[in-house]
């Protein structure tokens, strides 16, 4: 295999993947034991999309996401504890216990929020990435959305905005075959198989990429963002993904094919196809794969044991940050 | 009348395919209303996401219509059907998710027949969860039916227990305006008796819960449970509470509240959603207008406080009025 | 020329496109004495396209209408003296006067009111059209647009759901190189010359045709309403036309050039060209189409003084019809 | 301050075009808030529908842009830019228009800085216009500010004169809050004094217009005028009028308005909008909660009623408020 990443570089891309799958798998366990409340979407399964595209991206750009927000805010560089503690409620949480699992958001980061409605992200990324071009600092924006999300109407609207003011912003599709049980041959039919091709109808550039391919998605990315950068506007790019939990934690599924997720975890996990890629390749050790995986199985492990720990917000955190002045 | 009692959510689901036997042109639009379109799988995997639509689409495959994540598109295309005699039930998820398609019920809908000179006929009835107490945060536990109740030619419903979701819901889909139908998303699993046969409650007509001499107590949705808890503590030492559940907002009926202030003199008025132009300063002012010199004491509200939802079980719980916080109005009332 | 059109068939299109021209041209004339009150927008040099499509309809087809109202009104078979009278806010308007230019509608006629709102019309449509698939009796759902409102998200959401759900529907865009002052060639540079090209995309059939052309905008419309009767889903069709007047009325147009519609006037009348190729081709006499323009100049002329002297509503109108029941 | 009167239009220029120079953040989005994109004539042919913008977009062109018809997509463009470090203004020609962009105001701006744990700020201004009585009908002439009232998170700016436009408008663009600044299109002609150079008047400081000791008159917008007109007509027969205007309803000064009745006894709230969950029932309820001991007789609203805008002329006028309705309802007050 071919990739200009150093060692380093393709480490660290590993240890975001791995961590967004140890965290996740961990969330739905402690879900299941019924200790985290509220509506929970998990991202286990398309960690290559969020980490091969943030690879790319500095605090300076910025990225908004879904309802199925926790892989871009580790992909972003949230802290996972915080992120943990704020699935938990805690006053130690990413937003003080405030936002939850829907809500997660880091602006120092340039995490623009997990997001509850379907579809929002799109017009403020085109905003975010508006104010990238007027202070020419060349940053960019990107916008994280799903299959289902790519039929609403802010999303087909922002499009149409970032060809009209040629805005350094790239949209980043994850087609992973379902909106909650609607399968996209049915709410996209777009008269071929990409979604892409619709979106390409607007007048930017536009692929489809293997969504589980972790140096797929990287690639792509990495030629809109530059293209972005350097005043070449916008960009579309489909990734074919899967998910392998449910639309919500507590979603039984029956309406998916029995094996689906067992042979897309055996066949297509993208963090095994990433591991298998670049230790075949020589580039790095199964050693070191396995130092990674252990250290972020510690570091999960001892996030949650905080998150439990952490105290409640405090009850006055409930009248506070409404306005910054009122 | 003999069978066991029904959760609100099947009580809802009953109405629906009550109607749609009744009736060829009630359809159902709305997000994985049937589920599993475009799968292998068998359709009604979801029936909804909270499963209330379950079980319709086998029984109605053409009438129960599966759509893209495009509100406006499918809330507009409910209020074009029934503009042109079918009577579409559009399924707005949450009512959090207004905001993406309020045009067509505010411009449109509610206003198709006013200005067409009285030509236009809209029976869209739009259903929508409102409500929190469940984690869901800031975009997923509002209850903005005050915006609803504000635009003339829509019709605001909120049933508070089985038996009237499934009277109401029966009675909006019959109607010949549109309705908005607001459901809690905490009382799905409340219990209770439901005929099974059809019936409706009329639009436009409150609900007196029980008759007390002190004050007036006027609940919505799940206030309403609050509300008896907080007047059977009141019982206790000797305040006797009238609890009127309106059912419907928008028709407001001011004569039950009317008559029931004169009697006791006292009000207050409980709601889940904010003071500022909501539905609890609304009543009071209405009443202070209208039945002033009944009053006996300065109408109080127990509201939200003017902040939104928190995600945090802790702060979620203060956020919420609760039985402690009616009683201490109550008393309030009768100082 | 070809057609399969009768003289009769074509003298009644051609008696629809001179009664929109006339209306049009005559409100004109009597928004500038001061005499109407509102905002109103004009159709005239459009005709071809509301007539072109139209034909095809009968009183079960809907169609949805813009703010720009009139001549889809007229087309529809809505009476242009109630439209007049409307129009004047007149007792004996459409609508009682109570709707005024941007909300004639006829339920009656199938016309599901012009609208003040960019973009509404075509959920509303895919509705219509809904009910039609359900009722299976062969009516269709046409709605008009224009090139501004063809960047709202209404369009393409309704774009997608009329193809999933495969509805008898028609989307008629009228790109007449204008949405207020913004041409579409900055709002909707769609990376071709024609937004149909958008539409596409979206995976039902779609055609640009010169909109000045009935004969163009009858066939393509022909095909479309036909394959939508017998199941064949929904087609969008782009017409390429002008707009005569200005925006609103008061508008002084310095975005436009000089020249624009002098020439157009001159050189590409939808009613000229519609003479010519019809007398030209020995369809119709030269004396046939002159009895129509002086009929219809007499009916409005009729119209305008019957309007001005009809009654102001009731004032209990102001209070009735807000619901059926309430 | 020795130059004539301006309108009010050019006063919310004069804002924009003062806050533009100050500071570079600040940006202009809208449709044809320049006009003439994408031909081949000079821009700035519009300046907005009504030329408010006009002659903005010579001065900055980078910053005054014109967007394509999409709501969603430049409201909310307007709010990311803004949680970005700019201070946007975003135009939406009519408030009417709400209904297809509400959720970039009422769930993502009023919403970022509570759900992410006051980690946000959101410094985005809405400019939009409301109002009846130039027959532009029912979907051009509402007045929805109730509903963006009831939202914790936004804040809600209603000027009813040239000097306050300007200062209100400066304020807004300057206030770290999404703000959402409604003008009424039958006052853009009002002159008025207004100082040429920059000022601001801060939000939530209601504007007390006149003081009489017999009743408190609360009015917004063109309203205020009508007021006017009443207590001027009733001044003949000796009875004095306090009129307060808000000027914000979100925060509404409730002080000023509560001390008021608190002198006076008494309160006439007007309002273009609906009485019910509106702006007049609001206040009305908020004082019968919190001055009841104060009010001697019951308060009253005059509101339009509860109908869509009629087109005709006769109708529309029948339907607003006007300094006739308002002299009824105050002498109710006094009987
Ligand atoms: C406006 C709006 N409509 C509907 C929903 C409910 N909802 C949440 S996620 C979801 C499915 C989204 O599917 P997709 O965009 O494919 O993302 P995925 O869940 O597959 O990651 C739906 C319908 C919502 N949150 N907001
Ligand atoms: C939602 C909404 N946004 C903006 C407007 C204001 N507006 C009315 S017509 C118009 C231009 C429409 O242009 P186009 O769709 O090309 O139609 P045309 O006027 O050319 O017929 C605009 C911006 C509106 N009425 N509704
Ligand atoms: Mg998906
Ligand atoms: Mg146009």
């Amino acid at each position: 295999m071919k990739t200009q990443l150093s060692k380093e570089d393709l480490l660290k891309a590993y240890r975001k993947m791995r961590e967004i799958r140890e965290f996740e798998d961990r969330v739905h366990v402690e879900f299941a034991k019924g200790t985290l409340p509220g509506f929970v979407h998990l991202y286990s399964g398309e960690e290559a999309v969020a980490v091969g595209v943030c690879e790319h991206l500095n605090d300076k750009d910025r990225i908004a996401s879904t309802h199925r927000g926790h892989g871009h805010c580790i992909a972003k560089g949230v802290e996972l504890e915080g992120m943990m503690a704020e699935i938990y409620g805690k006053k130690t949480g990413t937003c003080g216990g405030k936002g939850g699992s829907m809500h997660i958001a880091d602006l120092d980061k340039g995490m623009m929020g997990a997001n509850g409605i379907v579809g929002a992200g799109p017009p403020l990324i085109a905003g975010a990435s508006l104010a990238s071009k007027l202070r020419k600092d060349g940053s960019v924006g990107v916008v994280f959305f799903g299959d289902g999300a790519s039929n609403q109407g802010t999303n087909f609207e922002s499009m149409n905005l970032a060809v009209t003011l040629d805005l350094p912003m790239i949209f980043v599709l994850e087609n992973n075959g379902y909106a909650e049980s609607t399968s996209p041959k049915y709410s996209a039919k777009v008269g071929s198989e990409n979604i892409a091709d619709r979106a390409r109808g607007f007048g930017m550039p536009a692929v489809t990429v293997d969504g589980n391919d972790f140096f797929a998605v990287y690639e792509a990315a990495g030629e809109a963002i530059e293209r972005a950068r350097k005043g070449g506007g916008p960009t579309f790019i489909e990734c074919k993904t899967m998910r392998y939990f449910g639309h919500f934690e507590g979603d039984a599924q029956t309406y998916r094919p029995k094996n689906e997720v067992k042979d897309a975890r055996a066949n297509d996990c993208p963090l095994k196809r990433f591991a298998d890629a670049v230790t075949s390749a020589g580039l790095v050790d199964a050693a070191e794969i396995e130092a990674v995986d252990k250290e972020v199985l510690a570091q999960v492990e001892q996030a949650v044991k905080d998150a439990e720990n952490a105290p409640q917000p405090d009850l006055d955190a409930l009248m506070n940050d409404v306005y910054v002045s009122y | 009348m003999a069978r066991k009692k029904i959760m609100f959510k099947d009580a809802i689901n009953e109405a629906m395919r009550l109607e749609m036997e009744r009736d060829e042109s009630v359809i159902i639009l709305g997000l994985d209303v049937a589920g599993s379109a475009g799968t292998e799988q068998e359709r009604d995997s979801w029936g909804g996401v909270l499963g209330v639509t379950k079980g319709l689409y086998p029984l109605f495959p053409d009438r129960v219509i599966d759509t893209p994540i495009s509100e406006s598109a499918y809330v507009g295309a409910a209020v074009g059907a029934s503009a042109c005699g079918m009577r579409a039930v559009g399924e707005l998820m949450f009512s959090d998710f207004m905001g993406v398609c309020f045009d067509q019920l505010y411009n449109q809908a509610a206003k198709f027949r006013y200005m067409f000179g009285g030509k236009a006929v809209t029976p869209v009835t739009i259903r929508t969860m409102i409500g929190a107490g469940f984690s869901a945060a800031a975009q997923h536990s509002q209850s903005p039916y005050s915006m609803f109740a504000h635009v003339p030619g829509l019709k605001s419903i909120i049933p508070s227990n089985p038996y009237d979701a499934k009277g109401l819901l029966a009675a909006s889909i019959e109607d010949d305006d549109p309705c908005v139908f607001f459901e809690h998303k905490a009382l799905y699993t409340m219990k209770g008796d439901v005929p099974e046969e059809h019936y409706t409650i009329p639009l436009g007509e409150a609900n007196v819960v029980q008759e007390g001499k002190d004050v007036t107590i006027v609940a919505l949705a799940r206030m309403v449970q609050f509300a008896e808890k907080a007047a059977k503590k009141l019982a206790k030492d000797g305040i006797e509470c009238t609890i009127i559940d309106p059912r419907t907002i928008s028709p407001m009926d001011w004569n039950t509240i009317y008559s029931s202030v004169e009697k006791t003199g006292r009000l207050v008025v409980v709601d889940e959603s904010y003071d500022l132009c909501g539905v609890a300063s609304d009543i009071c002012g209405h009443v202070s207008q209208n039945v002033f010199g009944a009053l006996k004491a300065a109408p109080q509200m127990v509201t939200a406080p003017f902040t939104p939802t928190p995600f945090a079980a802790n702060l979620e719980a203060a956020y919420l009025p609760d039985a402690k916080k009616i009683e201490a109005a109550i008393r309030k009332t009768m100082e």
